[in-house]
């Protein structure tokens, strides 16, 4: 079983580097026919390449999906920031206690429009990833956002979460300040605001910590990445008292994006360039820019007070239960 | 108050989970199962609970009928329920209904720990955001006896819905000044904690009651911090402003009925009825 | 100068002193002729006593008020709750990160009807004033009193605060956790609301410690409460650099009730047991309660967003501003 | 953006009240009065304020003749408050008009520590109250930069009654969707800082800006804790979760007119003017 996206990217990598050496090859190679050669040669490469993305990528198990979701180079939600939206002034504080990294938000401009972001961060190396916590927000985290959609609602603008984070902060200094009762009240909070508010799973959508920030109008996922009640990890050792058992959990609790779609939890699943966003960062910001757009101008044709009823009435229909 | 007998060996003793001293089962019962030597608040039945809590007879359970119908397939988790089923005779691990305290319409939902460690699935979730809409229905306040050790894994991703479905009949009973109060008992945890139960109006405790975000190991391993003695204790989580008051078993039906009297004061079926 | 309310009660203490050991021998005196005497004596006594009081109480200057104000054997919050009110349940926590028994707060009746209370409170001996941190409350003091608010909001029940508080809490916990937004926010959630405010001052009112709770749509002062910007002592060790000159900086203040209400600062000065509340608390709290009932009843003929635009008003017409 | 020449023994140089290093007043000025060697940030007049802050000649000063009329004829107040009227050129310690940023009005308040202290009596807080609701008057964001030691204890009850009136103001911005961004500048203090500058939609501090609730002497009395290093600047007090963003003097302008201008999209004085 794969520990690493790496394992079975290592064919890609290996190809990839094939093109490189071929394509300095032909870039020195000053004899036309020997050239195009080379160059058949390298577009043959990048057929294969690509065939092997899609296949491979077209068949990964939930296992796999999880590692993806999880893997390192995916685009993180500043990078979504930086490509999607203009004019974004990060703010901070909950005006509590403290400052908490492992939630980045503020508002921007999207498609021109003013509107609130709120979205775990991960780090891109170990001092970042400390500092933010590998993207576990504490309590100071959800009472910035709730912060934030105060601000959103007051001036009327629309909300857009993107969700990140393999769960929220199960320290000792999070329970005595009340990780429970922030995470329950940023989903009050935004089961309160009368502006649209969609959300984009991007990576790891881990349970509480992601539901918090969570409650959209519609909610999205990337092709690969999860949304799960537990880390498999996690439901293997307390199911099976065996945490190796991890891919069989991840199997069994339907956390794909696929699954998702399928028991009607989520809107849409956006398609990821072969490989996964980071692949092709540009692409995948694009999928993600096309399908915020068409959500947020559905939901604007709704008022207020619509638009607060139906978020209620989305979650409210969530659950399957049988009986008279 | 007398309860129900318990099952033991010897019928006439138990011993106390506290302070494991053997008690006579009939003191412990007549002292609603708080042990008389060390004050130790055993877990209740949701039976025990309505005893416990309710004006005799008044108490009318609703949507008894509802079941999970194993949405994902999970793995054991058919047989698990039937078996935690006939084992408790319950269908899934909340009872909701109406009962009054002191004459007072209440609606209620009580958490039973004995059913799958009072996991939060499809149905608990429903019946809980059932229990609040009624409150808006009857136009009278809403408890929630809370006993539960989070979210249900079997139901994957729909149990986790669960939070975000409860926390929005909380807002309906906010938009509607119904009033809600919670009481957390032995144990309240994870997502139950993060979602409709920190999010009352008012929220009671019973003594020593385990209350946490995450389990206490996690905690430790999560980071080196020296950890109090009583943390994830209600006592703890009092002193961390989470909770109003830790009230004692004896003291829970005047303190709700109060309470739920003071702030349902505008609510047409907040006269006693 | 005197440093304590006791010095210049001392001739009252005496005389005290002095009945009870007359009523003492009168109760043995068995010759009714001696008896009649004696009972003759004790009424001069406690004549003497009345008239004292009337005459020295009535020309207390502003240090004395301040040290009547701060007097040990005051009433404090929780007996005006006990005597006044009925069904009172103590509520805590600030949902953020910890209790704080410098401000009491909950439901309660009054006359009958669902009340909100919230009030500073005093320790009475060493443990509770430690406990109590003096009546210095904490952030999480102001955001107890914050969801107090809400509440009170949430079920329209009318708040009825009580003031007595040297200052807020100083120290660095109370900077770090945002001790001055906690009062910010406590004051802007008081005018938020569209339920009837009434604020009593029964003590010190000190400074931002005290407004942080009083933005009422009435405020009442019990004639030997003072009211602050700044406690005479730092007033007198910034201004003059002699915190000795105390009493100057207590004139200069006009920090009494009297001075309040030529001010147009409150509505109402209520008048105390001669020698003040602690020698008739139950008197003294008859006389809050009825002001409380008019007040409220008044208020009560008024709409919500009368009351809320009315606690503007009320706030906004002070200052003494000149010019064109 | 040269700035007005500064006093000084020889005109050509001033010593940084940061790192103590002689700088020429021309480099000094250029740099928006921020040290080119250490990044000290020093006290700006309010004129310094506007030209560093608002498009050039935009800002138009409003309510400029109120003055306070020593309501309790405090000891030794009206020969103060003329000494300082005298000095500063100023009627009070705040200055309140209207201005653009990039082309966008804004209705500001600017005060001015050198004009006692900054200190807030009845005029500041009245000038403040008008600031915020000319927001809501015109339809335009306001943006209030504070620099305060605390109330004004010489107009006494009525110095702390301004810490409500300036409040309540707030409370209309919200009530009205005006948005208001505060700038604490050095020192945001006390009696300021205890009310309309943390209630802010948004705030700013300049760099190291001294900002706190007591004196730091009062708190280090006031309990044996370790105090850290840079308690009650600007980067403990965002740490502490109270501040959105430290921003640099050349940066603030810019900052600010992106904020206004994105929360502030819906006003009709929103648009460029
Ligand atoms: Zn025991
Ligand atoms: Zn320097």
């Amino acid at each position: 079983m794969a520990n690493s996206w790496k394992e079975w990217e290592k064919p890609v990598l290996d190809l990839e580097e094939g093109v490189s050496k071929l394509k300095a090859l032909a870039d020195k190679e000053t004899d036309a026919i020997k050239r195009e050669a080379l160059e058949t040669r390298i577009e043959e490469f990048e057929k294969r390449i690509e065939n092997f993305l899609e296949v491979r990528y077209s068949r990964l198990g939930p296992w796999e999906q999880v590692l993806l979701a999880r893997a390192d180079p995916r685009p993180y939600t500043l990078d979504y920031i930086q490509t999607l939206f203009t004019d974004f002034t990060e703010l901070d504080g909950d005006r509590r206690y403290g400052a908490d990294h492992a939630i980045v938000a503020g508002p921007a401009r999207f498609n021109g429009q003013s509107v609130i972001i709120v979205g775990h961060q991960k780090g891109r190396n170990i001092q970042e990833r400390a500092q933010r916590n590998f993207a576990m927000a504490k309590p100071e985290g959800y009472r910035k956002a709730i912060r934030m959609f105060e601000m959103a609602e007051r001036f009327r603008m629309p909300v857009i979460t993107f969700i990140d984070t393999p769960a929220a902060d199960p320290g000792v200094e999070s329970e005595s300040r009340g990780i429970s009762e922030a995470i329950a009240a940023s989903m009050l909070k935004m089961f309160e605001l009368t502006v649209p508010i969609v959300s984009v799973v991007i990576g790891e959508g881990g349970s509480g910590g992601a539901i918090g920030i969570a409650i959209a109008n519609r909610v999205l996922m990337q092709e690969h990445s999860v949304y799960s009640v537990i880390p498999p990890e996690g439901c293997a050792a307390i199911l099976w008292r065996d945490p190796a058992k991890k891919a069989q959990a991840a199997a069994a609790l339907k956390l794909t994006s696929d699954s998702a779609l399928e028991l009607g939890l989520v809107e849409q699943v956006l398609k990821e360039p072969f490989g996964g966003a980071h692949r092709n960062p540009a692409e995948a910001a694009q999928i993600v820019r096309d399908a915020i757009t068409t959500h947020l101008t559905e939901l604007q044709k709704l008022t207020g007070e619509q638009l607060r009823q139906h978020r209620y009435d989305r979650f409210r229909a969530f659950g399957h239960v049988l009986g008279p | 108050m007398p309860l129900r007998k318990a099952q033991a060996p010897n019928p006439n003793f138990i011993q106390c989970k506290g302070c494991k001293k053997t008690l006579f089962v009939a003191d412990f019962e007549a002292n609603l199962r708080v042990c008389p030597n060390c004050d130790h608040h055993h877990r209740l039945t949701w039976q025990q609970r309505v005893e416990v809590t309710f004006d005799i007879n008044s108490f009318t359970e609703l949507d008894a009928d509802l079941y999970s119908g194993d949405p994902l397939q999970f793995p054991e988790y058919e047989e698990k329920y039937l078996q935690a089923q006939t084992k408790s005779g319950m269908k899934d691990s909340l009872v909701t209904g109406t009962g009054t305290i002191d004459g007072q319409l209440i609606s209620a939902a009580i958490a039973d720990f004995h059913f799958m460690g009072g996991s939060m699935g499809s149905v608990n979730g429903e019946k809980v955001a059932r229990a609040l809409e009624r409150g808006v229905e009857l136009q009278c306040p809403v408890v929630i006896f809370c006993a539960s050790g989070g979210a249900r894994m079997q139901e994957g991703l729909l149990s986790l819905m669960q939070m975000a479905k409860t926390t929005a009949a909380v807002d309906k009973c906010r938009q509607n000044g119904i009033p809600y109060i919670a009481v957390f008992t032995d144990p309240t945890m994870a997502g139950v904690l993060a979602s409709y139960a920190s999010i009352a109006d008012v929220i009671l405790a019973e003594p020593k009651a385990l209350i946490g975000f995450a389990g206490a190991r996690v905690s430790a391993q999560a980071q080196v911090l020296k950890i109090p003695d009583d943390f994830q204790t209600a006592e703890f989580v009092l002193r961390s402003g989470m909770l109003d008051r830790i009230v004692h078993r004896k003291e829970m039906k005047a303190t709700l009925g109060n309470l739920c009297s003071i702030l349902g004061h505008r609510l047409t079926a907040g006269a006693k009825s």
